[in-house]
């Protein structure tokens, strides 16, 4: 049995600015074992793992590796001893192409030259399985957050390792990506590496996962047989207390005749052609599709932030011309980002300048900023939808992902906006804020504010939404109300559309 | 360090010159007879006088500062070398100033601007302190005496060199740089010389000499590409003169188009040695630092003193300006001009 | 920005060690010290007031270089800026015009050229580095042409001696450029840390996307930085008028360099989004005090440009080890 | 890096529009058609070949600084270690020893110089734009009190004709240094594209966390791109003063900012990650094609510099119009 083990650690302690983050972990992965970590956002799953990568060094305990204490200095000493990593927030190169990081720090050479025909041959290989568009020799800069997604997965697979840890692969890819990644997972644990899996996502853990370990607060909580228990108990394993519901009910108060936005005619071909919906006073609106459908382009366009060639924005019944992003935002119009690296946050600055941009405005008197206005506010979205930070002067980098998800969130609720678009609102947010974060656009829908969400999970689409349009390829190709909102429906939409 | 204290026929060497420290003490320990009183050919090493140039630690410079120096070792007083290496009239005035405020007994100084040092000289003078000009003057201060060329004239006696050579007719060329209004009015006194005294002969382009002479060499080659037939290029600065041969040399016109350069370097004489530099423009830099720290210690000491206070009063006792010539330097009397070794 | 970077330890001493400009702040009074033991000339009246006159237009560019390069870019333009102004002042004021409306014609010609740069660099998109590379050299070549070369004057007249007094004169003992500097560093020190539009250019500076998605108008606000680099280089440029009474061909050459350097020296990055004018000024006095020194100390010219290299790689080097912040571009 | 960016048209002309480099290759040869129409010199042999020399040394240190602005930093020492590399030679040789090994030593003591900036900023993490100008002052500063503000020329000798033939003879009718300059050229070209050491330059500029992630020794790597830059700029120097057979105090000077400008015009961003050696060299020939011709114009020297910026703003201009390709820092 003592065999079978390939990692354990044993009492991982770490402390960051003086705040302990891990107090005290032991886990055990075997050999051809999936072993979810799960826990709440800032529970220290990250920070776990990156430890055991060899990316932070802990203050105390030990990390075996085949039975052997590991002493890792960089990461590279944990890859040269076997352990992948798939980071949570993206570490490629982005000026580089895909085989080129790939194969970071392991190019195929002939004589010190790179063999960039066999890297591009190598590279091909490795992505076969996702059976994705992207090619080898493109840039990663021009890559979709989906695709580079991709290529740092396939990166960790590329080394053949004793152990890959996933670091929320999927926050950033659509179910089916997702549903290809799955499969990949389970085809190199009958190789008999040891995988550790991190996921917001219960439905995955439940599908793959041989058995689960939960963390609270960095302390460990315990570690369960995946097939012997439910995700009733794991999420009040996860988060303390009993969570009833995941999704609020749906909107009982649907105003046919009162349009908060009409959106006519938005056309940039190639990406999409002639979009025209219309969302409605007290109600939810998904906006699904699969990857590249023109989902998010088309909200960026709406709301100005890329030129669209041709279309009008009527915002309660009056048509708004809107510029730049800085027009929709003044006719009440926010747009929350997929890409919160890229497009979102403000990574080297604090939490509360992070909190203040784009209410500058509103928060200066003869144009001096008044922080202390949204030091307030932001003790208030603490609280509601459970931010774990220590200081509002803190850097935001050092926030876990879901934390920095969650500003990013507050930040928009907090200009009172009359329409939200919600790009994948509640990426790798933990399921107890998840809830709390649907509580809140459910109360922000009914009290008349228009929201519009655009998700890659399914469930949520179909848990939160109202009405849901369609789009494929550019195009818009149905519409789906209430009771017909499920899963089979949109996918029988979009193939539907296909077949032409 | 630049700094050397004098040594006087009756006393002994009291330099320090290892590092700049000022070591006034050691000057007056040394025994001998130190005479602090005024009217008197034998100074105190503890007198500092000061030459302050803009562009510090060009070579043109360090001839002038050889003359301010024997002439300081002669008298038995201190004299030191500052002022800023760079090309900015903010950063020469600074250093200027802060000279200056050290109050010391005399500064010869060259101006990168005329007037932009008048209000600067004028509060130092206020001061008490003895200021004179060389090289380059400016006018309108309170300055005692201005010694030097004026760069003009030095254009001019190029000018007429050349076209005394030529006898009346030909091609030349000149280099110059951007932005240096030394250069810039050698460069006038050239072409007004030549427009004025040669009328035959044309003047057909001024190049620029750029930062360096790589960049000198390639726009002097282009001026070749141009005008095959010149017959002379005058070289307005010392750092035009390599680039110049080099583009030449390259050109295999080498003797064939001559050229004039400008100062006294070991560098340039030795091309005039070798045929590559025909000849060359004088300021004769010594007899400028020599006679400046003349004035200054005259003034200094009273040595010169036809009215009490004729300083203030204004009555005429030194030159308002003297005129260090410019000469032409060829083959035959370089080898005088070696002064620095 | 954000003044506390997790200071770890609290009380007083903490506060004044998290505040950015504590290590510049300190090095500096570090060779001051160092200085004036060896040379108590240092701290003579004279010599201050000659010092910070000598420093006053650099700092006054300063401030303005700070918001360049906290915008991701900088401007190597502002030495040429300066030197326009000047040459402008003299060049309007030559031709019988009032010399104070001659002085605001020529901020007003070199506002133009920083509305030029900033368009397109905020604008079109171009990289500044290429751009105000190119409008240097157009500034500076249109000096050339205006000085020919060489040096211009100011006219005599009542005018002009008043302006001269902006340049010459002093208040409370205080020459009127310095306490010009003064005034503008401390506002402009206040602005940039409390003022909201100064915040938008950390924003751009930090990551551009992200705060063309907070509502910045990213274009202009880049556009405006780069007026407001010119404007400020081109206020020194009056003011170096107004202390020498002529403009020459090179005035406010290699200020960018200095500029920039001192800047840098204060914290601000070359990638954007740090920076402080508080930092960028001491910045600038360490670099005055360090050619002071060489001046006061007598060090052999052939010398000076080989210990102030020195000087500069050890100050950041000590600032570094001593305080364990990474200078990083 | 990758060659192809997406060529969406395919075929030749597609794959020849894919070129990083096209671009700015475009503008060159449309400067060269227009200048020779205007002046058909422009074109004949000698003026080829002088401006093939005059821009070889610079081409040469063109090939350091791409690395150098790849790796996201940059090197402001590159003209001073030139001119250190060309006066330490001649000094060398003025003791006394053989020329040769004169120029080596000169070479070796410039690495070192190298070595020494790229431990600061590679290992140490200083700034590259403070730290480089503290070592351009340095290497400058040495070379004044070596020259003492003048120039050295190489004694008379046997090994000295031997050396000067390294700068001024031909081969097959090409100059020497022109056929150094472009053998190091496309070796750099090809090296940068293929081999795995020049990878990692890229990937550190790119990414540098991510570059550590993978076990890239990015402080190693760093500190070799500074001892690369420094041994070019060395080379440059040995050959300049080959070629004149004297160092001047000056040797160098502003090759810094036109070697930056040429790499950043051939497509290299200040902020790393990006650069071709083939385009830093076009963007070298295209600089000083425009030198050329303003001499072979005859334009005025205070205009030049005018004109100068403003072909170099409307060259990056036409460049993003035409091409829509962005410059960003
Ligand atoms: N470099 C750091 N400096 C300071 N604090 C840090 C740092 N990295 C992480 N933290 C803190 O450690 C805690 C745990 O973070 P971690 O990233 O491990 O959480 P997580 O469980 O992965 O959360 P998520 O689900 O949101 O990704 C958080 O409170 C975070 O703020
Ligand atoms: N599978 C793909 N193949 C090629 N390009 C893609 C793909 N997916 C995304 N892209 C690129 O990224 C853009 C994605 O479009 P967009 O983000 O609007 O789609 P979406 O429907 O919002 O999908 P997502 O789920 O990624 O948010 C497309 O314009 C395309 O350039
Ligand atoms: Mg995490
Ligand atoms: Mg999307």
């Amino acid at each position: 049995m003592e065999n079978n083990i390939i990692l354990s650690t044993e009492n991982i302690q770490k402390s960051f600015l003086g705040t302990k983050v891990l107090k005290g972990v032991s886990i055990e992965l075997k050999r051809g074992e999936i072993h979810a970590l799960i826990g709440e956002n800032g529970a220290g799953k990250s920070t776990l793992v990156n430890i055991i990568s060899g990316v932070h060094q802990p203050d105390d305990g030990d990390i075996f590796l085949d039975g052997i204490k590991q002493e890792y200095k960089n990461p590279s000493d944990a890859q040269k001893a076997g352990i992948g990593l798939v980071h949570q927030e993206l570490a490629l190169c982005s000026h580089v192409t895909v085989g080129e990081n790939v194969f970071i720090g392991r190019l195929p050479e002939t004589g010190g030259l790179i063999d960039r025909k066999k890297l591009y041959e190598m590279t091909e290989k490795v992505l076969e399985p996702f059976e994705s568009s992207i090619k080898p020799d493109q840039i990663v800069e021009e890559l979709s957050v989906a695709q580079q997604q991709i290529v740092e997965i396939a990166k960790a697979l590329s080394l053949n390792c004793k152990v890959i840890i996933f670091d929320e692969p999927t926050s950033s890819l659509n179910e089916s990506e997702a549903q290809k990644l799955m499969n990949i997972i389970e085809d190199i644990k009958k190789q008999g590496i040891g995988i550790l899996y991190i996921s917001h996502k219960l439905s995955e853990i439940f599908q793959i996962t041989d058995r689960l370990t939960v963390l609270r607060d960095g302390n460990f909580i315990e570690t369960l047989d995946t097939g012997s228990t439910n995700s009733d108990h794991v999420i009040s394993s996860m988060v303390g207390k009993q969570v009833k519901k995941l999704y609020p009910n749906k909107s009982t108060c649907v105003n046919e005749k009162e349009e908060i936005l009409h959106v006519e005619g938005f056309t940039r071909l190639p990406e999409f052609k002639d979009i025209s919906f219309t969302v409605r006073k007290g109600e939810i609106l998904g906006l699904c599709g699969l990857v590249g459908s023109g989902r998010t382009e088309v909200s960026r366009a709406i709301c100005g932030i890329d030129k669209s060639k041709s279309g009008e924005v009527y915002l309660n019944g009056t048509k708004v011309s809107i510029k730049c992003y800085a027009d929709a935002l003044n006719n009440g119009i926010c747009y929350l980002s997929e890409d919160r690296k890229k497009d979102g946050l403000f990574v080297a600055m604090t939490l509360l300048e992070n909190m203040m941009a784009p209410e500058l405005k509103n928060i200066s008197r003869f144009g001096l900023l008044n922080r202390r206005m949204v030091t307030k506010q932001m003790a208030d979205y603490k609280q509601k939808i459970n931010i774990k930070y220590v200081t509002v002067n803190q850097i935001m980098n050092n926030l876990s992902g879901g934390n920095q998800q969650k500003i990013m969130i507050s930040k928009l609720l907090a200009l009172n906006p009359k329409l939200i678009i919600m790009d994948e609102p509640t990426r790798g947010i933990d399921v107890g804020a998840k809830t709390e974060i649907h509580a809140m656009l459910r109360e922000l829908s009914e009290a008349g504010v228009g929201v519009v969400i655009i998700s890659s999970e399914m469930p949520e689409i179909v848990g939160m939404c109202d009405r849901v349009v369609i789009m494929n390829v550019g195009n818009l190709v149905g519409e789906l109300k209430g009771e017909d909102i499920t899963q089979e429906n949109i996918i029988a939409k979009i193939s539907e559309f296909c077949e032409y | 360090s630049s700094r050397t204290t004098g040594d006087n026929s009756g006393k002994k060497e009291t330099a320090d010159k290892s590092n700049g420290d000022q070591t006034k003490e050691g000057g007056t320990s040394s025994g001998g007879t130190v005479e602090t009183a005024n009217a008197s050919f034998v100074g105190d090493p503890s007198e500092e006088y000061y030459m302050v140039t803009f562009l510090s630690g060009y070579s043109y410079w360090k001839t002038c500062y050889k003359g301010f120096e024997d002439a300081a070792k002669q008298f038995g007083v201190t004299s030191v070398y500052g002022g800023t290496t760079e090309y900015d009239v903010n950063e020469a005035v600074t250093a200027f100033e802060q000279i200056c405020a050290k109050k010391p007994a005399g500064i010869a100084v060259s101006c990168m601007d005329a007037d932009a040092y008048a209000p600067v000289i004028d509060k130092a003078v206020a001061d008490g302190v003895n200021i004179v000009t060389f090289d380059s003057d400016s006018p309108n201060s309170d300055r005692i005496t201005f010694l030097g060329t004026e760069n003009y004239a030095a254009g001019a006696a190029a000018a007429n060199y050349i076209g005394d050579k030529l006898g009346g007719s030909g091609k030349v060329a000149a280099v110059t740089t951007t932005g240096q209004s030394n250069i810039n009015e050698r460069i006038k006194g050239f072409s007004e010389t030549l427009a004025a005294n040669y009328p035959n002969i044309k003047l057909v382009q001024v190049v620029d000499s750029g930062s360096d002479e790589v960049t000198c060499a390639s726009n002097v080659a282009g001026l070749l590409t141009n005008n095959p037939d010149l017959k002379y290029v005058f070289c307005a600065l010392l750092l035009a003169s390599t680039g110049t041969q080099q583009a030449l040399a390259e050109a295999n016109l080498t003797g064939k188009i001559k050229v004039v350069a400008f100062d006294t370097d070991d560098a340039t004489l030795d091309a005039i040695k070798n045929g590559a530099v025909e000849a060359t423009v004088s300021q004769a830099p010594y007899a400028q630092g020599y006679w400046s720290m003349v004035y200054l210690y005259f003034i200094k000491h009273g040595l010169i003193n036809p009215v009490d206070g004729w300083m203030e009063k204004g009555y005429p006792s030194l030159p308002k300006t003297a005129d260090s010539g410019a000469s032409i330097v060829t083959k035959e009397t370089c080898d005088n001009y070696y002064i620095s070794k | 920005m954000g003044k506390m970077q997790q200071s770890a330890k609290n009380g007083i001493l903490g506060k004044i060690r998290s505040f950015k400009e504590f290590n510049v702040l300190m090095v500096t009074i570090i060779l001051i010290i160092g200085i004036s033991i060896k040379s108590p000339i240092f701290l003579s009246a004279t010599n201050i007031r000659t010092t910070l006159i000598g420093l006053a237009c650099n700092g006054i560019i300063a401030i303005g270089m700070t918001l360049a390069l906290v915008s991701g870019g900088f401007d190597l333009s502002v030495g040429a800026i300066m030197g326009l102004s000047a040459c402008l002042t003299v060049v309007f004021a030559g031709m019988g015009l009032n010399v104070w409306f001659a002085a605001i014609l020529a901020l007003i010609v070199c506002i133009g050229v920083g509305l030029l740069t900033g368009t397109l660099i905020g604008r079109v998109g171009l990289n500044p580095f290429i751009t105000t590379l190119g409008i240097q050299q157009i500034a500076r070549g249109a000096v050339f042409v205006l000085t020919a070369g060489s040096s211009l004057s100011l006219p005599a007249g009542a005018d002009i001696s008043s302006f001269k007094k902006l340049g010459q004169s002093s208040i409370l003992g205080i020459p009127i450029i310095v306490v010009i500097f003064i005034i503008m560093a401390v506002l402009g020190d206040f602005l940039v840390k409390k003022s909201s539009a100064a915040m938008k250019v950390f924003y751009i500076g930090s990551n551009e996307k992200a705060a063309i998605l907070s509502g910045i108008n990213a274009k202009k606000v880049k556009q405006m930085v780069y007026i407001i680099t010119a404007t400020l280089a081109a206020v020194a440029g009056i003011l170096t008028s107004a202390r020498f009474g002529v403009a020459t061909s090179n005035t406010g050459a290699g200020s960018e360099m200095t500029v920039i350097s001192a800047a840098v020296i204060g914290g601000a990055s070359l990638t954007g989004g740090k920076g402080t004018i508080l930092g960028a000024v001491v910045g600038v006095i360490m670099l005055s005090v360090i050619s002071n020194a060489l001046v006061l100390f007598n060090v052999d010219v052939n010398w000076q440009s080989l210990i102030s290299g020195a000087i500069l790689i050890l100050a950041i080097l000590f600032d570094l080890l001593s305080h364990k912040r990474k200078y990083k571009a």
